[in-house]
């Protein structure tokens, strides 16, 4: 990977929580997210995948620096955020926003629309009251908002409206870096087709980087280019897309992917659903964190922690028999109905 | 606003506040007697005609000292919910917010002013200060503060973690410019619930104090004042305090019955 | 379970210290030399003397407060002046009858609270809820000492049921307690009725109820089995912190009906200046309340199970 | 495709809800749904739609003081909103059974898993303690609870969302109800997880010969589990097919756009197919077909009037003025 083309690149990124637990004395200590790092090219949607509590969402924090990592750095443009002074920081910050999951709870009831709209630039001091109505009617514009709604309170919108809102609100200083964090998933099937192409059309209008989190693995499919797959805190998979869909490395993945059911009532599961559930993040695991639902695990899988090796053309995986595996997902034929 | 008064209690409880108000503000219109000095010569007379709640045990007209002390009862409770209010709510939305030593701190405070019975701290604080009309206002205001306290933070602990406030925070707003611009009008609300019943709460605890002989000092008219002069006389002269406990009684009906409105018209649900 | 406890009475210790700090120095905020106001202004000036060396008075005020805490570990909270024999023994004579008071009316308001709180919820909007809803924010409204004065003028006055004077002589136990306890009960039933309806109502939003329901449970066994369960946790809560303002109702009724409780004997002892037993009163006032707040919390763990059975 | 006879009859429900400050909002107006014996059938549609309100009709849970119900629902020829409190109460979780969506907050915090399906047993049949907690357990293991034994007796919060899903499935099939309603019952759970519940269910369905409702917002649940779909729009009911025929050859103009704005693993364009415009808000629905605002076949008869039912089969139609000559 060249070396300076990269937005953002994240180095032995971990994060790690003390639970002091109503029970004993002594707190547990959980790992959220566990030596991440990978790279976002400018330009680009790198899709992030995970099961519910893998740290998807403590991660993209912890790479904001919203929270304080308990170890590794993050680069972005070639300065390390965790090396920058509260300053410093709050001026990287105008760069990289945020748009959240639930439309109903990311919008202040008691403030106008335009207030909203125009709270970032309120917050880094972007010119007087004019310039920033003019800015805020251009955003509503660029969303897809009819501009006669800027006088308007929250809960005259609906889900789409107030999503498409936040869309504005994290586009109003013109960032470089956004993350999704769920940003669909609370939205109905109709709406989230209209937020997913108004994204990719913003995304090419002004040039945007996307850091696209959820657990639904078509819609990262379709929106991202790079996909990176989290399990129990660690990146255990990170390819292009068409390339991670072909050829499967991890069985974590294939057993995420091949769980996903089809619009198709003539598509039936093939292949033995994952039994078992994630164990709890208060035991660490000995060895590879997936060993204990498995299928292909081997003594070796219990004792050391696989290293995410490069497997050719960007694709990287961290499983011992990774590559050795037969992990195909031809979808299935017309059988007798579930 | 419309739907506001189309709460049955927020009317009632409201109605009956503004009658006291009105009264307390036009005392002087109100009344024929004078409400102090001395008239021995019919004392502890029934309600009559001329004296329509009788007279106390110092043959003043008891309408006129209840429409009287109700000025002076009704500007200390005022005064202390004003303390508490203010004390209470920043302490608790600070702490419910900013967590962290601030909060393990004001919470042992509130823990040990928690501890004492209100009515025991108000007499403790009482007995430091003196006895007098302003440090009533404290005596009073005090122990209302950890009920405030609680309220406010924990209203600011489940706003604090409301995608907008992080939305907020993400965007590189201050914790103090998130607080005032986000946090506090959210909380708002659910203090003037709590604001209502405080007040009364307030008013209650002047007249037991006076009730006890540790209220207000002797001069200066004021309920619990008067309950305590008609004490002595209970069962041959009952109206003195029959009269002063049913007027407090009725103000704190209406405090409690507005914050009853409120607090049903904020939660859609109940 | 067990450390759950523990926890809870360790995170005490530093309110028990708290309290006496605040006692201790607002006590001191009187103007005055503390050992006179102490002593009362007839103490001659070797008495003086001999107090001012007991209670290192000269000594810097951390090493009163040492010795002065020392003695609070070893019980002694020093003598009374107005009654003459150690604080001790005048608040452990007055106190239990005061607790008794309090106690018996927080726990029959809350037993009486639970029935027509959850009878209130479940009429919810027809009359009996109305009925029950006004007449439990009346009850919070009037004054203790109303609600005293009104029980003596018909109980003792009119029927002569109880005496006039509690503390007079002949006076059986219950009978002096009868009157005193019902205004208690009005009180608190009031205060914890509306508790009781507001987390019953609570509850009838939560998602089990539709699906015990949907179980095809009768009515009676959604209510009783199901709702009523859960609406006890803050229903404890609530009871256990109202038993702190229940004392202050209860100092008032002592007064009310002439009973010889801790009340009567804190408001003479503020009457009379008698510093030494104010300040022992409102300590011991104030460990019992951190000791109910203790219990309160224990009974609370072991009404939720989310507290006393740890996670899988 | 067992084919028996009409088990549950829903004819021309309507439901209305009084609105602070707005007239009454009609949450259901007008549904006609009928499920055969042995039949699983997917009720598919957005937020507001209607959907859950329909089957919560059926169960008699909309609390009716405020709702104001009508129309008929048959359930073997007995109209479950004629029904007296007792009848119902022998109906609900005898006969018909439904799970829920939140696992965390369907089960009661205060008492073990255990207590609470002996309690439905021995309300509907009358078992010994003992005999109610051995088919329990059975059930447990039905619905494949690792160690059941130990979970028996273990609260709820100390289960996982998945494990709960799975109590609860027990509970509601421990009476062998004849119809399983079943609401969004894998939408809080995780991929993996859900793909477990979706074939424990299909195994089940098939093993009891139980009819099944499965309401979803998920086209892909739906097309895993139901043999007949029906597509819910602004309180009513705009298609029903065999789930083959409405996935391969859609009629009503909205159930086309649904299926073209889900994306799938082999959807390849750059960008999705859209529905313009927003979620129709029940409290003010636009005259004629509820859809013509967003509709891209919509004419001046669709505008003005409500759309009749358009048959192409024996049990499928659309309702919509334009079907068939258009998509």
């Amino acid at each position: 990977m060249a070396d300076n083309d990269y937005l953002i690149r994240l180095e032995g990124l971990t994060k790690t929580f003390s639970i002091n637990s109503s029970r004993g004395f002594r707190s547990a200590r959980l790992t959220a997210v566990n030596d991440v790092s990978f790279d976002i090219r400018r330009g680009e949607v790198f899709g992030l995948v995970g099961e519910s509590g893998c740290g998807k969402s403590t991660l993209y924090k912890a790479a904001l620096r919203l929270i304080e990592a308990s170890s590794g750095s993050v680069y972005y443009q070639g300065r390390n955020l965790y090396e920058m002074s509260f300053r410093e920081l709050m001026k990287v910050r105008r760069e990289m926003q945020v748009v959240f999951q639930d439309p109903y709870d990311s919008l202040n009831p008691r403030m106008t629309l335009e207030e909203l709209a125009a709270e970032p630039l309120r917050i880094h001091k972007y010119g007087g009251r004019a310039r920033r109505l003019a800015r805020t009617e251009e955003l509503f514009a660029a969303v897809g908002l009819p501009v006669q709604l800027i006088k308007g309170y929250p809960h005259q919108l609906s889900g789409g409206q107030r999503q498409r809102l936040c869309i504005a609100r994290a586009l109003s200083l013109s960032p470089e870096f956004i993350v999704c964090d769920e940003a669909v998933s609370a939205l109905d099937v109709s709406i989230q087709a209209q937020i997913l192409n108004l994204l990719l059309d913003l995304k090419e209008q002004m040039g945007l980087t996307y850091l696209f989190i959820s657990h639904n693995l078509s819609v990262v499919r379709f929106v991202s280019d790079r996909i990176g797959v989290m399990y129990f805190g660690r990146l255990v998979e990170l390819a292009g897309k068409d390339e991670l869909f072909d050829h499967i490395l991890h069985p974590y993945t294939y057993a995420l992917l091949s769980a996903v059911p089809e619009p198709d009532p003539g598509w039936i599961r093939k292949y033995a659903v994952l039994q078992g559930s994630v164990p709890s993040m208060l035991r660490p695991q000995a060895g590879c964190v997936f060993h204990s639902r498995c299928p292909h695990g081997d003594r070796l899988c219990t004792q050391t922690p696989p290293e995410l090796r490069d497997f050719g053309g960007g694709h990287y995986a961290a499983c011992h028999k990774a590559g050795e595996l037969n992990l195909s997902l031809d979808t299935g034929c017309l059988a007798e109905k579930g | 606003m419309r739907t506001l008064l189309s709460n049955k209690f927020i009317m009632l409880g409201g109605a009956m506040i503004l009658a006291m108000l009105l009264i307390a503000l036009f005392a002087p219109l109100l009344t024929v007697y004078p409400y102090d000095g001395l008239d021995l010569a019919n004392k502890n007379q029934a309600p009559s005609l001329e004296h329509m709640m009788g007279t106390d045990p110092y043959g003043r007209d008891v309408w006129c000292r209840v429409v009287y002390g109700s000025r002076v009862s009704l500007m200390v409770s005022f005064a202390a919910v004003g303390v508490a209010v203010v004390c209470g709510s920043v302490l608790g939305i600070v702490s419910g917010y900013l967590k962290g030593g601030f909060d393990l701190a004001a919470g042992r405070l509130i823990d040990i002013m928690m501890a004492f019975p209100s009515l025991l701290l108000s007499m403790i604080i009482g007995v430091a200060l003196g006895p007098s009309t302003r440090n009533m206002c404290l005596s009073i205001g005090i122990p209302l503060i950890p009920i405030f306290y609680r309220v406010a933070r924990g209203a600011a602990l489940s706003v604090g973690e409301r995608t907008f406030v992080i939305a907020s925070e993400s965007m590189g707003s201050g914790r103090f410019r998130t607080m005032f611009r986000h946090v506090l009008p959210n909380v708002l609300p659910q203090i003037f619930v709590v604001l209502s019943m405080g007040m009364g709460g307030s008013i209650l605890a002047e007249a037991s104090l006076g009730f006890l002989g540790l209220g207000i000092p002797q001069p200066t008219p004021s309920w619990g004042l008067i309950v305590n002069e008609g004490k002595p006389y209970m069962f041959t002269a009952p109206w003195t305090t029959g009269f002063s406990g049913a007027f407090i009684a009725l103000t704190i009906w209406g405090f409690n019955l507005l914050g009853d409105g409120l607090r049903d018209h904020l939660d859609p649900r109940v | 379970m067990g450390s759950y406890v523990l926890k809870r009475f360790l995170s005490a210790v530093p309110t028990v210290i708290g309290v006496f700090v605040v006692v201790f120095f607002v006590i001191r905020m009187i103007p005055g030399d503390p050992a006179v106001s102490m002593l009362g202004s007839g103490a001659t000036e070797a008495q003086i003397q001999v107090y001012r060396v007991k209670y290192g008075l000269d000594a810097p005020l951390p090493v009163q407060f040492g010795i002065a805490f020392r003695n609070f570990l070893t019980g002694d909270l020093g003598d009374s002046i107005s009654l003459y024999k150690p604080v001790r023994e005048a608040i452990m004579e007055r106190l239990p009858g005061t607790v008794q008071l309090a106690g018996l009316g927080v726990v029959a308001g809350g037993i009486l609270a639970v029935f027509l709180g959850v009878a209130a919820a479940v009429f919810r909007g027809k009359w009996p809820d109305l009925l029950l809803t006004s007449l439990s924010s009346l009850g919070m409204s009037l004054p203790t000492f109303y609600i005293g004065l009104w029980v003596l003028m018909i109980f003792a006055r009119k029927l002569g049921v109880i005496p006039v004077l509690s503390n007079a002589r002949g006076v059986s136990y219950w009978q002096s307690m009868f009157g005193p306890l019902l205004t208690m009960v009005v009180g608190e039933t009031s205060l914890l009725t509306r508790t009781t309806r507001s987390s019953m109502l609570e509850i009838f939003n939560e998602d089990f109820i539709r699906t015990a329901r949907a179980k095809g449970l009768p009515e009676k066994w959604v209510m009783f089995r199901h709702a009523l369960g859960n609406a006890m946790i803050p229903i404890i809560t609530v009871t256990g912190y109202n038993l702190a303002t229940a004392f202050g109702g209860a100092i008032v009724l002592e007064a009310v009906f002439t009973r010889n409780g801790i009340g009567s004997l804190l408001i003479g002892a503020i009457n009379a200046r008698d510093y030494p037993l104010i300040q022992g009163a409102a300590v011991v006032i104030a460990m019992l309340m951190i000791l109910v707040n203790i219990m309160t919390d224990i009974i609370y763990g072991f009404a939720d199970p989310r507290i006393r059975v740890s996670g899988e | 495709m067992s084919d028996g006879g009409v088990l549950l009859d829903i004819r021309g429900l309507r439901v209305r809800f009084p609105m602070r400050g707005r007239g009454p909002v009609c949450a259901v107006n007008g549904v006609d749904l009928t499920l055969r014996k042995g039949e699983s059938l997917g009720i598919v549609g957005e937020s507001g739609c209607g959907k859950s309100v329909t089957f919560s009709s059926v169960m008699r849970l909309v609390q009716s003081p405020p709702a104001v119900l009508e129309g008929e629902i048959l359930l073997d020829g007995r109209d479950v909103m004629r029904m007296s409190g007792a009848e119902l109460r022998r109906m609900r979780g005898k006969e018909i059974a439904m799970i829920f969506q939140e696992p965390m907050t369907s089960l009661n915090p205060v008492m073990r898993v255990g207590k609470q399906i002996i309690e439905t047993l021995r309300l509907h049949e009358s078992l010994s303690e003992k005999q109610a907690e051995e088919k329990a357990l059975e059930y447990f293991q039905m619905v494949e609870i690792p160690d059941a034994r130990s979970r028996f007796w273990c609260y709820p919060h100390q289960l996982s969302g998945g494990l709960r899903q799975r109590v609860m499935i027990a509970m509601a099939l421990i009476c062998n109800p004849r119809v399983l309603l079943a609401d969004e019952p894998t939408t809080a759970l995780d991929v993996t997880i859900q793909a477990q519940i979706l074939e424990l269910l299909g195994r089940l369905r098939r093993k009891n010969d139980m009819s099944v409702v499965l309401i979803t917002h998920d086209l892909c649940v739906i097309a895993q589990l139901a043999e007949r779909v029906a597509v819910f729009y602004a309180g009513r009911v705009v298609e029903e097919a065999s789930a083959g025929e409405l996935f391969a050859n859609p009629m009503h103009p909205y159930t086309m756009g649904l299926l073209r704005c889900v994306p799938t693993m082999r959807t390849v364009s750059r960008r999705l197919d859209m529905i313009e415009g927003n979620i129709p808000d029940p409290a003010c629905l636009p005259a004629g077909c509820a859809f013509h605002p967003r509709c891209p076949f919509a004419a001046d008869v669709c505008r003005e009037q409500a759309p009749e039912k358009r048959f192409f089969g024996e049990r499928r139609f659309a309702a919509c003025h334009r079907a068939g000559e258009v998509g």
